[in-house]
């Protein structure tokens, strides 16, 4: 079993996502259609028994990219592979076969639970479906509420989600994805409403079952602390961009890109004091997004370069696998060739 | 674009499948509208007089019923909806431009009536559910239960009478010659009010029941409770948030039934002699009269498709969810 | 300058009637003064939300106030208690005088209205004489001050992300400039840089137009950076309240000192989280005597018996904090 | 259409005449020989289009009135008709009418078949001055009223400019008749007295014919006195109609030479046994059919063995049958039953073969009077112990079944004439039959086979003269009593509904001029003879 | 307080056989008063339909002596034209009626949702076929339609009536429900079952439809009443089960015999109002449905004997003296 740790399970290659804007009367005269560049080339791999974690701007497409990975969206470009095979499924039985494998947690647990049934109910059923019930299943769904701390499970295994609270409800959403089994595991923000305690026994248990049972976890977060202390890689997004990666103690610790470093800097720490220079700027419409690197407006290193031409990965070199998309980071010698391929949207 | 010529496309197809259901579904019925004729007339036509029917009608000679489909699409395209036999050798279309714009007038406004006030009651009862509002369903069940043939019956012997303000049959007075004049709409008026009153009455419930429905289940979602919180006015937020998005469901239903005004309230219109179309559809389905069925299925077909489209749209329009993305 | 605005008394709050009723928060008594933020954090399922629904009357049912008061000190009209007012009273108070961000704030928009006209409706409904154009504008400048371009305005709910909507939800809990706002965990969904961005933008807000924030959050750090005051609940009730760098370093409540143990830390070395076992008390059995003392390292004898109240701690220092914990007896 | 008391009270004052009839929304056609056109179905043809002659159908062996002819004979054993027609005559548009007319007519029907509803076998046809020969191909003495006074004479000089005058609905149509048509819509049609009428001009002014959706609407119109006459079923119609004003609401309805009766399907067993058949006439009871069934007035019953309506038919009653009525006589019916093999077995009937006798009586729902004449029945056919059913059939299934001969009995309707030679015809004659399973039989639905009756049914038709046809008329009727193919219960009519409130002069029981149904041609004849009320 | 030996981890909650907390109370909806008005006037009906037969005083379609009679202590509901009795009639009617009102509500409402909320749901080509199939029902006027059918078929029996008119009146709900799904097929929920693998027709059935129970069931009122109205309708012109009473067969009578006009009112008025309270007891049912469609509107209800009226937004206060 444990050999198997390392092996890339979800393969994520070039992936864009574009959703059309509706347009209006004036507009379409004009005939150009618009849409949001929710997501836009992102490439990254998930391992078993690694945990990548997510974090970055809201609206960059984290969950875009999460329901893109659970083929509940499919993409405007790029593909995805599972266990290297390239998958694009609508539905059936092939799409059964691969939520089997990859499971994911919604970060609404106000919308993501349906109104009309039960804990018990939400849980059967994913326990049922993946076969995981194995006879005894008042036991298994005990198993799985005390798995996420809500205890007494009796209390809470004949509750409607309205009668729950909204972390009560985030661990429901949690144990319905672990009661799957699944190879890989999306999690969209899934301890965002818990309390500090309970949240680390969620983010323990999802470590645990990441070692036993070598998961690989896609973590989408806010909490960058979390990230740090939970995941072993780290991606960034801005803008529907990948903007770096790299190992989650270097990426937390010595943050490379801009909008990184402006993201560490902001996370809430009681032990230093308040800074007085807040970063100002707006986030990007995705509609147009700026043209070069997205975060040449807010960017306080911004190059005449940055507005022109998109970054590609760059190696940072300080520790292997960090990599930044910033010009910071170019050797002036050698242009990025990835610079031309890359379309510009506008 | 390529949406909408989809849409198109499959319109198109379903009146394709309506048409050809429409057309072969009369001619499975037993008989022929000779038969239908003389059964009708229960022994004052002669026996001598079916021959000369046959040959009146073209029925004597025998097409093969494929054949006759073929000619009547080609007919179709050419715009002609052929000879009625019930009213030989009036055109079908004239037999129908007589009879629509009755049924138009008296179900058309009933139906918006019926829409509007129901599901205005249907908004109260749902929003004020649990107090005496809830009384208004079983009350207008009650009446809409009724058959609505019997309810114009009884409303007839009990209202109409020869010394009523209220006629108990008939469009207009026998005196009076159809046209824009005030004798003529005053009188069409009034000939309307018994059966716009049972019409009415008869198809509200539905609507209240549906909207109250819709209404419970809205009013117990998030964004009600957030409008609440906004201190918005009782009403802004049963109408601009409760029944505006509970009132999906009416307006698709409401569309369709835009559709089936053309085909007239048949019982109402027998009860009231009311000289519309869902009459005249009765008459003809009773005398096989083939082309004028067919010229009126062929209407609601087409009013009805409109009236999806428009539901259709009408969605697309109302709920932003239902449109789609990507 | 401790000038309350609300207080809440004796505060109780079920779900449910009768012999079934779940009692989510209980006797709850707890003071927004003027112009502060004020910190609630605690356990889920604690009864932070219910509380803050609670007090404003906005619990969806089986929920019921079953006691206490909730007075509300308007500048202009003297104190009234709000638990009291009729339901014409209830929405004129409402948003002018109070606004709150529902904890799924996602969730909590309509979404068949655009999210433009859902901020101008609640500016039209209290203030009906606003032109229209003013009303956009004020929409307008409300979204960028939450950091959504305002080309978004006709966007519909389900075309933004969590974050954006729980932003649009915080602007429109600005939109009336009331007295106080309360805040359920409004940002959850949303990335450090904006967190800070609007926070200190309601930070630089209070401090001009003087309203109190009641600020419901489990993340600690954040609460320790813009709060005045922090108070914790555990099992429906405050266990501890006191000014926020206090309760950070010093923590008398062991509920507390757990929580502040269990959080990671960004920066610096890796330390052991240590978290605090044991699960959360069941509201419908709750355990006799202090709610927290199964769970509790430093439990002695009086804890399973006798529930210690609320009240400022029998030691030296500043007499503006409160525990309920038979270490520190009340003075 | 019967709006408040407002047309009522207009009625006589203006010269009005207000006539309904349950047809139905109208459209614009005044076609006469389309039984589609408002002017047939409503009946203002016959004050438009005249005919030659006027018989009067009550008496059909009374002399016919001459109408556009002056006189007529037939020659030739009646397969030529030599006319004479009227001159002073104008068409409504001021043409004059000439005998050119009446060949027109003719030759437009031998020509064209759609038109020629009576199926006459027309031959060549001459015109010499004011005279016209008629010749036809087959002897006509059965037909004569058809062609006579069932024959509406068209303007040669409208009609020929017709492109195809089967399907012309005569927007604008002239004829000979004291009215011509001032307005149409669906509903109503009003007609204007014409000024240059050639007889007396009548006193009605204007006719205002009204189309009602069904005879429920008919009925009230009537009883309401918006309508004031019109020919429907009224069910009790004495308190529907008559008790609503009794000195002024009356009911003519005369019996006509044509019948309604209970037809057996005389190929299946047991019901192929005459007396079966007769027993069963035996014990119907034609007194509750009437009184229950038609109201006490609708079709008068048959009361004669042979099944010939009576009074109308009295003069062609065989000297053996002239007073032999049917009277529900159970005993001699469960006699006659032994006699011929069948047994009781208890109360149930058993044919000779030792089956208990069963049967489905069947019509359709709609036909309420049908249907309760059949309830009837099915109670009296139980006193010689058969077990009946009534199946409310579906008028299409109906029709089909009885098309085909699939049925046990059925209430079914003869054809009608001035002799009961129709009436005969369309039960025994052996040339319509089909035999079961072969649809499109007209007449003898009962598939009765019996060749005396088919060649007795000839002989009528072409006897030379009175005596061959009186001989041929007896033997018909012996056949039929012999083997009841149909249990005759009711006579059609000729009537009406009709109001003497604002006009008098309409025809009586004891004044029977004319018939007085609203869409035949005896109705010019009492809208001439009307007066207003005093 | 008295309790001074407190279990730990009991009240931990670790080992604790806790009583299974507040057991659902499936059948709660029956303490609506409405709802049970309304259940126990149905099942009067169908006992009426089951046991109508047998209670009937007289045969319906025996003829007696008294014709056209008021109701009197023989004949409760007075007699026809033919001296039947007319009470025995409505008695003898009450099957068919609900009979055929109930089949061909459940066969029309079970075709709606299957077809209504797959077209819906299914973005394929599927979908659009079933939404195809349910525009051309649409189409095809039902009345006249159901005439043409009941008259195509060699014997109409009360099972074909309903089947014909269940088969014939699907599609308008059909449509309403697509309409309602469309909308509900982007919720979190229903994208979040999917994401656990539930099947298609799994989540057509299990997650949508119970969101959609409210339009179902006012569908399901309007269906039945709508049937038994055609029921009545196509009796009333002729179409019915030969063998068999229903209320149609009276009032076919009553009007074939212009019972109103006749002053026989006792003819006309106990059938119609028989079917009006029928469609009465369906909508009061309709109230208790509310609860079982929607978790959230349960347990609004009394405390001894005082109710409490939950409100949404409005929290109730109850006064101290109920601590
Ligand atoms: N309708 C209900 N019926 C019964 N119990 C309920 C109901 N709604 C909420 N509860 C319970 O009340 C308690 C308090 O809920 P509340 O939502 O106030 O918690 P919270 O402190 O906001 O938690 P979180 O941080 O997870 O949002 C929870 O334990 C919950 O299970
Ligand atoms: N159905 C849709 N139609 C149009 N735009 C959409 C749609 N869904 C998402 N978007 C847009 O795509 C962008 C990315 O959204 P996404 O939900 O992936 O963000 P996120 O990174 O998860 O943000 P958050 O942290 O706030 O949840 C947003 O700008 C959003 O408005
Ligand atoms: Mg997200
Ligand atoms: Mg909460």
């Amino acid at each position: 079993m444990t050999d198997k740790t390392g092996e890339v399970v979800l393969e994520v290659d070039g992936l864009s996502k574009h959703f059309p804007v509706r347009r209006k009367g004036r507009e379409l005269l004009t005939r150009k259609a618009r849409s949001v560049h929710a997501v836009d080339d992102v490439s990254f791999t998930l391992r078993r028994g690694h945990v990548t974690a997510m974090v970055g701007e809201s609206g960059s497409g984290k969950s875009t990219v999460a329901r893109l990975l659970a083929q509940l969206h499919h993409p405007t470009s790029g593909e995805i592979r599972l266990h290297g095979k390239r998958v694009n499924v609508r539905g059936g039985r092939r799409f059964r076969e691969y939520v089997r494998q990859v499971q994911m947690i919604f970060q609404d647990p106000f919308g993501s639970l349906n109104p009309v049934h039960t804990v018990r109910y939400h849980l059967t059923r994913s326990l049922r479906i993946h076969g995981n019930a194995n006879g005894n299943l008042e036991e298994a769904l005990r198993e799985l509420l005390t798995r996420v701390q809500l205890t007494p499970p009796e209390r809470y295994i004949d509750k409607f989600p309205h009668e729950l609270s909204g972390g009560q409800r985030q661990r429901v959403a949690i144990a319905r994805a672990l009661g799957a089994n699944p190879e890989a595991l999306l999690a969209d923000e899934p301890v965002s409403m818990l309390d500090v305690s309970i949240r680390l026994g969620v983010l323990n248990l999802l470590r645990d079952l990441k070692e036993r049972l070598n998961l690989a976890i896609l973590y989408i977060t806010h909490d960058i602390a979390s990230a740090r202390y939970f995941a072993d890689d780290t991606v960034v997004m801005y803008a529907g961009w990948m903007v770096e990666g790299g190992d989650s103690e270097t990426v937390t610790q010595k943050p490379a890109h801009p909008y990184t470093q402006l993201l560490i800097d902001s996370a809430p720490d009681p032990d230093r004091p308040p800074r007085a220079d807040e970063v100002g700027g707006e986030p990007p419409s995705l509609i147009r997004p700026p043209q070069g690197c997205r975060f040449n407006p807010r960017c306080p290193h911004v190059m005449a370069r940055c507005k022109t031409e998109l970054p590609p990965r760059l190696e940072i070199g300080d520790e292997p696998g960090h990599w930044a998309a910033c010009w910071l980071y170019a050797d002036d010698v050698e242009k990025p060739a990835a610079v031309g391929s890359a379309e510009v949207a506008g | 674009m390529s949406y909408l010529l989809r849409r198109i496309a499959f319109y198109v197809l379903t009146a394709w499948a309506a048409i050809t259901i429409n057309f072969f579904v009369p001619r499975l019925i037993p008989g022929d509208p000779v038969q239908a004729l003389i059964s009708k007339q229960r022994g004052q036509l002669n026996a001598d007089a079916i021959h000369s029917l046959y040959v009146l009608f073209g029925l004597d000679k025998q097409d093969p019923l494929w054949h006759q489909y073929v000619e009547y699409l080609g007919q179709l395209l050419r715009g002609d909806l052929g000879l009625s036999f019930t009213f030989f050798p009036s055109p079908v279309s004239e037999v129908i431009s007589t009879s629509l714009p009755w049924t138009l007038a008296l179900v058309g406004v009933t139906t918006v009536c019926s829409f509007l006030l129901g599901t205005g009651l249907g908004v109260l009862a749902g929003w004020r559910r649990g107090s005496w509002v809830d009384l208004v369903l079983p009350v207008t069940t009650f009446i809409s239960s009724v058959p609505y043939f019997w309810f114009g019956l009884i409303m007839i012997e009990l209202l109409a009478g020869p010394n009523s303000f209220f006629p108990s049959s008939g469009g207009y007075d026998p005196g009076v010659v159809p046209g824009w004049d005030i004798d003529f709409i005053g009188s069409a008026v009034q000939h309307s009010l018994l059966p716009a009153l049972t019409i009415l009455i008869s198809s509200m419930s539905g609507w209240i029941l549906s909207m109250r429905n819709m209404m419970v289940t809205v009013s117990s979602e998030d964004y009600i409770t957030v409008a609440h919180a906004k201190g918005l006015t009782d009403r802004r937020v049963m109408l601009g948030y409760a029944a505006r998005n509970a009132l999906l469901p009416n307006v698709s239903g409401f569309a369709l039934s835009l559709g089936l005004i053309v085909g007239g309230t048949l019982l109402v219109e027998i009860v009231f002699s009311y000289p519309g179309v869902g009459f005249q559809l009765f008459q003809a389905v009773g005398a096989k009269d083939y082309p004028l069925m067919q010229g009126i299925f062929l209407i609601i077909t087409l009013s009805v498709l409109a009236a999806n489209f428009i539901a259709d749209l009408a969605y697309l329009v109302l709920d932003p969810r239902t449109r789609k993305e990507g | 300058m401790a000038e309350p605005l609300i207080e809440i008394k004796n505060l109780n709050v079920d779900y449910g009637l009768g012999d079934e009723a779940v009692h989510a928060v209980s006797d709850v008594t707890l003071t927004l003064n003027r112009g502060e933020v004020l910190g609630l954090a605690g356990e889920s399922g604690s009864g932070k939300s219910t509380l803050a629904y609670g007090m404003t009357r906005l619990l969806p049912p089986p929920g019921v106030v079953a006691g206490g008061e909730v007075i509300y000190h308007d500048p202009e009209r003297g104190p009234y208690d709000v638990l009291s007012l009729t339901n014409t009273e209830l929405r004129e108070f409402r948003w002018a005088e109070t606004s709150i961000v529902f904890q799924g704030a996602m969730n909590s928009l309509n979404p068949v209205h655009r999210i433009g006209s859902q901020l101008t409706d609640v500016i039209k409904a209290h203030d009906p004489r606003s032109s229209k154009q003013a009303r956009a504008a004020r929409a307008r400048e409300l979204l960028t001050l939450v950091g959504i371009p305002s080309d978004r305005m006709d966007s519909y709910p389900h075309q933004l992300s969590g974050g954006m909507r729980q932003r649009v939800m915080i602007g429109m809990a600005l939109a009336l400039e009331p007295k106080v706002v309360i805040m359920d965990e409004p940002t959850t969904a949303l990335d450090v840089v904006m967190q800070r961005q609007i926070l200190g933008e309601l930070v630089q807000l209070r401090e001009r137009l003087g309203f109190s924030v009641l600020f419901i959050t489990h993340d600690l750090s954040l609460l320790v950076e813009f709060s005045d005051r922090i108070a914790i609940m555990y099992g429906g009730r405050i266990v501890e309240q006191a000014p926020a760098k206090e309760i950070y370093t010093d923590s008398y409540h062991p509920y507390s000192a757990g929580l502040l143990g269990s959080f990671p830390a960004l920066r610096g070395p890796k330390r052991e989280l240590t978290g605090i076992p044991g699960s959360p008390p069941d509201l419908r059995a709750m355990p006799t005597g202090c709610a927290f003392h199964p769970r509790c390292p430093k439990s002695f004898e009086p804890c399973a018996t006798d529930l210690p109240v609320l009240g400022v701690p029998d030691v030296t220092g500043g007499s503006d904090r409160e525990v309920a914990c038979w270490l520190h007896p009340v003075r | 259409a019967c709006g408040g008391g407002g047309s009522t009270a207009k009625g006589n004052a203006d010269g009005v005449l207000n006539v309904g009839m349950p047809n139905g929304p109208q459209t614009d056609n005044n076609n006469p020989y389309l039984s589609s056109s408002a002017a047939n179905s409503l009946g203002y043809k016959n004050v438009i289009f005249e005919p030659l002659a006027l018989f009067n159908k009550v008496k059909p062996t009374d002399d016919a009135k001459p109408w556009l002819a002056t006189k007529w004979d037939w020659s030739n054993n009646y397969q030529t008709l030599t006319l004479t027609v009227r001159d002073n005559v104008k068409w409504s548009d001021g043409q004059a009418f000439s005998a050119d007319d009446v060949k027109f007519t003719f030759d437009l029907l031998k020509a064209t078949a759609g038109l020629n509803h009576n199926a006459i076998p027309f031959g060549d046809t001459t015109v010499s001055g004011s005279t016209v020969t008629a010749t036809f191909t087959s002897p006509q003495f059965v037909n004569e009223y058809k062609i006579l006074t069932d024959t509406p004479i068209v303007p040669k000089h409208q009609w020929s400019t017709f492109k195809d005058p089967a399907t012309d609905p005569v927007k604008d149509p002239v004829g000979t008749g004291p009215f011509k048509l001032k307005t149409f819509t669906p509903q109503t049609v009003t007609l204007d007295v014409r000024s240059d009428y050639w007889k007396d001009a009548p006193k009605v002014k204007e006719l205002r014919y009204t189309s009602y959706t069904d005879n429920n609407a008919q009925a009230t119109a009537l009883a309401t006195g918006a309508c004031e006459w019109a020919f429907a079923f009224i069910p009790n119609a004495k308190q529907v109609f008559v008790s609503k004003d009794p000195a002024h609401n009356q009911l003519y309805f005369p019996p006509d030479l044509a019948g309604h009766g209970l037809w057996f399907n005389t190929t299946k067993a047991p019901f192929d046994n005459p007396a079966l058949r007769q027993a069963i006439n035996m014990v119907i009871n034609r007194d509750d059919i009437f009184n229950q069934g038609e109201s006490g007035y609708f079709y008068p019953p048959i009361t004669n063995i042979t099944g010939i309506p009576t009074p109308a038919g009295n003069s062609f009653l065989a000297p053996e049958y002239k007073s032999q009525d049917v009277k529900v006589d159970v005993a001699g019916a469960k006699a006659k039953l032994t006699g011929a093999g069948f047994t009781f077995d208890g109360n149930t009937l058993k044919d000779p073969t030792g089956k208990p006798v069963t049967m489905t009586l069947s019509d359709p729902a709609g036909w309420s009077d049908y249907q309760t004449d059949l309830e009837i029945i099915k109670d009296n056919v139980s006193k010689i112990g058969i077990t009946a059913t009534v199946d409310k059939a579906n008028q299409d299934a109906w029709t089909k079944n009885v098309d085909t001969g699939n049925f046990d009995a059925v209430l079914h309707w003869t054809d009608g004439g001035a002799t009961p030679y129709q009436l005969y015809k369309s039960i025994m004659d052996g040339d319509l039959y089909k035999p079961v399973g072969t649809p499109g039989v007209n007449g003898n639905y009962g598939r009765f086979q019996n060749a005396d009756a088919t060649a007795a049914l000839k002989a009528y038709a072409s006897a030379a003269d009175d005596a061959g046809r009186t001989a041929a008329m007896n033997k018909l009727q012996k056949i039929f009593v012999d083997n009841m193919p149909v249990a005759l219960t009711s006579a059609s009519n000729l009537g009406g509904e009709y109001s003497t409130k604002n006009w008098t002069g309409w025809p009586t029981n004891d004044n029977p001029y004319a018939d007085a149904h609203p869409t035949l041609p005896g109705a010019l004849d009492v809208i001439l003879n009307l007066k207003p009320a005093a | 307080m008295a309790i001074s030996t407190v279990d730990l981890q009991a009240a931990a909650g670790e080992a604790a056989p806790t009583p299974r907390p507040a057991k659902r109370q499936k059948f709660r909806f029956i303490a609506n008063t409405k709802t049970l008005i309304g259940l126990i006037i149905l099942g009067f009906y169908v006992l009426l339909a089951i046991f109508g037969p047998i209670l009937s005083p007289y045969d319906p379609d025996a003829r007696g002596d008294v014709l056209l009679s008021p109701p009197t202590a023989q004949h409760w509901f007075g007699t026809t034209h033919l001296g039947q009795d007319i009470f025995s009639q409505v008695l003898s009617g009450a099957r068919g009626v609900v009979y055929v009102g109930l089949l061909a509500g459940l066969v029309a409402t079970a075709l709606a949702v299957i077809i209504g909320v797959s077209s819906g749901y299914l973005a394929n080509a599927g979908g659009e076929a079933l939404s195809a199939l349910s525009n051309v029902f649409l189409v095809i006027p039902a009345l006249p339609l159901i005439i043409i059918v009941a008259s195509i078929l060699p014997s109409v029996s009360n099972t074909v009536i309903g089947l014909v008119i269940g088969f014939t009146s699907w599609a308008w709900g059909a449509r309403v429900l697509r309409a309602q799904t469309l909308s509900l097929r982007g919720r979190d929920y229903v994208d979040a079952a999917k994401a656990t693998g539930e099947s298609t027709w799994r989540i057509i059935f299990f997650e949508l439809l119970p969101n959609l129970t409210a339009v179902i069931a006012s569908g399901f009122v309007g269906t039945v009443i709508f049937a038994v109205l055609s029921e009545i309708t196509l009796a009333f012109i002729g179409v019915s089960d030969p063998t068999d009473w229903n209320w149609g067969t009276i009032l076919f009578w009553a009007q074939s015999e212009q019972a109103l006009a006749q002053g026989a009112w006792w003819w006309f008025v106990p059938a119609g109002l028989a079917i009006a309270v029928l469609g009465t007891a369906l909508s009061l049912i309709n109230f208790g449905i509310d609860e079982i469609v929607n978790p959230r509107l349960r347990n609004a209800g009394r405390i001894k004997g005082k109710s409490v009226r939950m409100r949404i937004g409005f929290t109730p206060v109850l006064g101290k003296e109920n601590r």
